[in-house]
């Protein structure tokens, strides 16, 4: 490929790449300072999508345009990629399959909170039985 | 004017440091807990972020066979959270 | 068996691509190898992934899956990035955490899963329980700013019913 | 030079966090809680792997100490005690905490200092200096593998025999974990409402398990060109099943008539494969009489056959490695699968049949 595309190419990753780095920070610094587990959830999306999928696209770009790296440079580039996809689609699931354990197993409070609806139509639902 | 390995690189140099401190602050999480719900939430955030900068490393070692660990790793970590929902929800693991 | 086939073709074509993207180079071998491994592994899971194979080759819902991922990053994504951000960082850390009900419209098992994904995967919002039978979402809200079922389904998942239900519906 | 000194940097923190992991560990009276600590302690390793330039031991170490070890664990002590009923005692667990400080910091000066003496030792550097030397030569062909991957070659060429020997003990305990439990055979209808996790979990497995099987089967069949292998290519691919046991529950197997018979079968037949690749050339030289080895990938000196090394456009096969990667993967796929089918089986079945049948003798 001619020199301006790999250009581009690295910049744009470059770009996803610090992206990414930002809001791993900040879903680092979420992580310590939230409250409870349920919270915390929320900064762990930020930890997986804003920082692991989109730094992992980013790689994918840079790998696609550093040809310093020979024909081997389109491993790197496809596995990144596909390792990105498979995190935007198994790590919602992983946290929504936890939060439904530590919510159902009480093994994690829900508190603070405003409300919390869930216990209250499982308490009316047990009621009814 | 500045060739294309060497900005790479440079970049790379810069950003590792920053991808460090957030995995210390990962650790410290898992480490401290308290409850296993939390402990889990962080180890996959750990690997997550490992993953992306492991695929970065092998840019900057300049060694693309090292890419694979990072898929191997997201999947198995999904594993994990996988097993620890169900040993908390359910009473018996094959059900 | 042959609706097997059928059904395992668009699955097969999604494992092949996968497959040439993860490996990275298309030489013979690997084009031969990844048919054998998308044959395998589509004929293997066919009748418990795909029900109807028409739909996932009808390019009309291909056009709105790709209408759906722009709105979804661009937009969606970058508007809850900031704003969860913006709460981590602030040294007053402003939140309102709570559960609220969410109902939802859409009807198969792929479109209730990408909007409970895409509502998981925005910042702020986590999907903690289903409800198939009153058809409701239990969602974890960083900011509760409405305890109506139908408030909080307008603030927190409208937008991504839209999009799958014309995706994944009908 | 930065560059090295973020990478001792990174080293020692995968190091300090591993020790620290470790020693909750052992300490912590709550087994679910040192099973996660463990895996942090894996997860921190498998980094440190992949900074000293190992992939293949990260690929292989990922899945057994993340992925296969917690699940064992985990379905473990489901069926027995979750809380230990002794407490460390407070002198005992300070004492530990200090002994582990004290050798950290011994070891570290001990190697600040210089004090581990050269590494690695000149003689090793011979035997590797050979093995990248002959992995790959076609200039050398008659001592060379023909394979550019230097732990395939190593594992199934150089030192194939007692890889064959290590491949049947870890099927052997699998036989003898299926001998354990004969006769204990459990079915039940499967009830989409009540077994398994939520639809969310369930319908993203179904797109997830193609996909992995596909990617594990590249790691597999590439396992002669880049690291991976039969052994790293076969666990990531039972993740599949695994996710399909947990998410769907057991009893999804029997509705799609998966059965341990069905299992072994696929493994008997990955193990045949092994053993029919080792013979292979033998058995053609015997047909051609012509002299031969077991175990022979390559021509050799006095031994004139040998498996193809070179595809139609010129990319490598690496001979038997190939099919010996293809057979392992399924073998130890398989193998898995059963394992935790019957690990899988509700414990009071099992108890009761396996008390029961010996009362029966008594």
């Amino acid at each position: 490929m001619d020199p301006v595309t790999n250009w581009v190419l690295v910049i744009l990753g470059e770009i996803l790449v610090s992206i990414g780095v930002f809001f791993d920070v900040v879903a680092a610094i979420g992580m310590l300072r939230f409250p409870n587990f349920f919270v915390r959830l929320h900064a762990a999306t930020i930890g997986a999508i804003g920082g692991a999928f989109v730094p992992l696209m980013g790689v994918a770009l840079i790998a696609a345009g550093c040809d310093f790296l020979g024909k081997y440079r389109w491993f790197i580039a496809g596995a990144a990629a596909v390792t990105g996809v498979l995190v935007l689609m198994l790590a919602p699931v992983g946290s929504h399959l936890l939060a439904k354990a530590a919510h159902e197993s009480r093994a994690a409070v829900v508190e603070p909170k405003v409300v919390d609806f869930l216990e209250e139509d499982k308490a009316k639902e047990g009621g009814e039985q | 004017m500045m060739s294309l390995e060497n900005e790479v690189l440079l970049f790379i140099t810069i950003v590792i440091p920053i991808f460090l401190a957030a995995f210390i602050m990962y650790i410290v999480r898992a480490l401290k807990g308290p409850t296993i719900p939390d402990i889990v939430l962080a180890v996959d955030c750990l690997s997550y972020d490992l993953a992306a900068f492991l695929a970065l490393l092998s840019i900057y070692f300049r060694s693309p066979i090292l890419i694979p660990c990072a898929i191997v790793l997201a999947l198995w970590i999904y594993a994990l959270d996988v097993y620890v929902s169900k040993y908390l929800m359910k009473k018996e693991m094959g059900e | 068996m042959a609706s097997r086939v059928l059904r395992a073709i668009p699955l097969a074509i999604l494992v092949f691509i996968v497959y040439i993207i993860y490996t990275g180079s298309a030489t013979i071998y690997d084009i031969v190898t990844g048919i054998i491994a998308a044959a395998l592994s589509s004929l293997l899971m066919a009748n418990i992934t795909i029900e109807k194979p028409g739909k996932a080759l009808n390019p009309v819902r291909w056009g709105w899956g790709i209408a759906y991922a722009i709105y979804y990053f661009f937009v969606a994504e970058v508007k809850a990035h900031l704003d969860v951000t913006k709460r981590i960082l602030s040294p007053s850390m402003p939140i309102r955490p709570g559960i609220v009900r969410v109902p939802y419209r859409v009807e198969s098992d792929y479109a209730i899963t990408a909007v409970a994904n895409s509502i998981t995967n925005t910042p702020g919002t986590v999907v903690v329980d289903i409800d198939p039978q009153k058809r409701l979402f239990y969602v974890h809200w960083i900011d509760v700013a409405s305890l109506e079922p139908e408030e909080c389904r307008k603030q927190i998942s409208e937008d991504f019913e839209r999009f799958a239900s014309r995706v994944f519906d009908g | 030079m930065i560059s090295l000194t973020l990478y001792y940097v990174l080293m020692a923190i995968c190091g300090l966090g591993s020790v620290v992991a470790v020693f909750l560990a052992i300490v912590e009276r709550d087994m679910l809680k040192a099973v996660l600590f463990s895996a942090i302690q894996s997860t921190l390793y498998a980094f440190l792997y992949y900074l000293l330039m190992a992939p293949d031991i990260v690929l292989t170490y990922i899945p057994v100490s993340v992925g296969l070890y917690p699940a064992v664990i985990l379905f473990l002590i489901k069926k027995t005690e979750r809380f230990e009923d002794v407490e460390m005692k407070k002198g005992v667990l300070w004492a530990t905490g200090l002994l582990s400080l004290v050798f950290v910091i011994a070891t570290a000066a001990v190697i600040a200092g210089k004090g581990i003496g050269p590494v690695p030792p000149p003689d090793v550097r011979f035997l590797a200096g050979w093995y990248l030397a002959t992995t790959f030569n076609p200039r050398v062909h008659l001592i060379s593998a023909m394979a550019p991957e230097g732990v395939t070659s190593i594992v199934w060429d150089y030192r194939g025999l007692d890889t064959v020997f290590e491949t049947a003990v870890l099927f052997l305990a699998i036989i003898a974990s299926v001998a354990l439990m004969r006769g204990v055979e459990h079915k039940g209808v499967y009830d989409e409402l009540k077994h398994g996790m939520t639809l969310i979990g369930k319908t993203i497995t179904k797109i997830v398990v193609p996909l992995i099987i596909g990617v594990g089967i590249s790691i597999a069949l590439h396992g002669h060109l880049t690291p991976g292998g039969g052994f790293q290519g076969g666990s990531a691919l039972a993740v599949a099943p695994l996710l399909v046991l947990v998410v769907f529950s057991k009893y999804f197997f029997d509705k799609v008539k998966f059965t341990k018979t069905k299992a072994l079968a696929i493994r008997s037949s990955g193990l045949l494969g092994v053993g029919l690749t080792a013979f292979a050339v033998l058995i053609a030289a015997i047909f051609l009489h012509k002299p031969a080895y077991i175990l022979q990938n390559q021509p050799r000196v006095g031994a004139p056959l040998g498996f193809p090394w070179k595809g139609i456009d010129g990319v490598l096969l690496g001979g038997s490695l190939l099919s010996f990667n293809a057979c392992e993967a399924m073998a130890v796929c398989a193998g898995f699968v059963i394992l935790f089918l019957l690990l899988s089986i509700p414990e009071r079945y099992v108890r009761s049949v396996v008390v029961g049948g010996e009362e029966h003798e008594h």
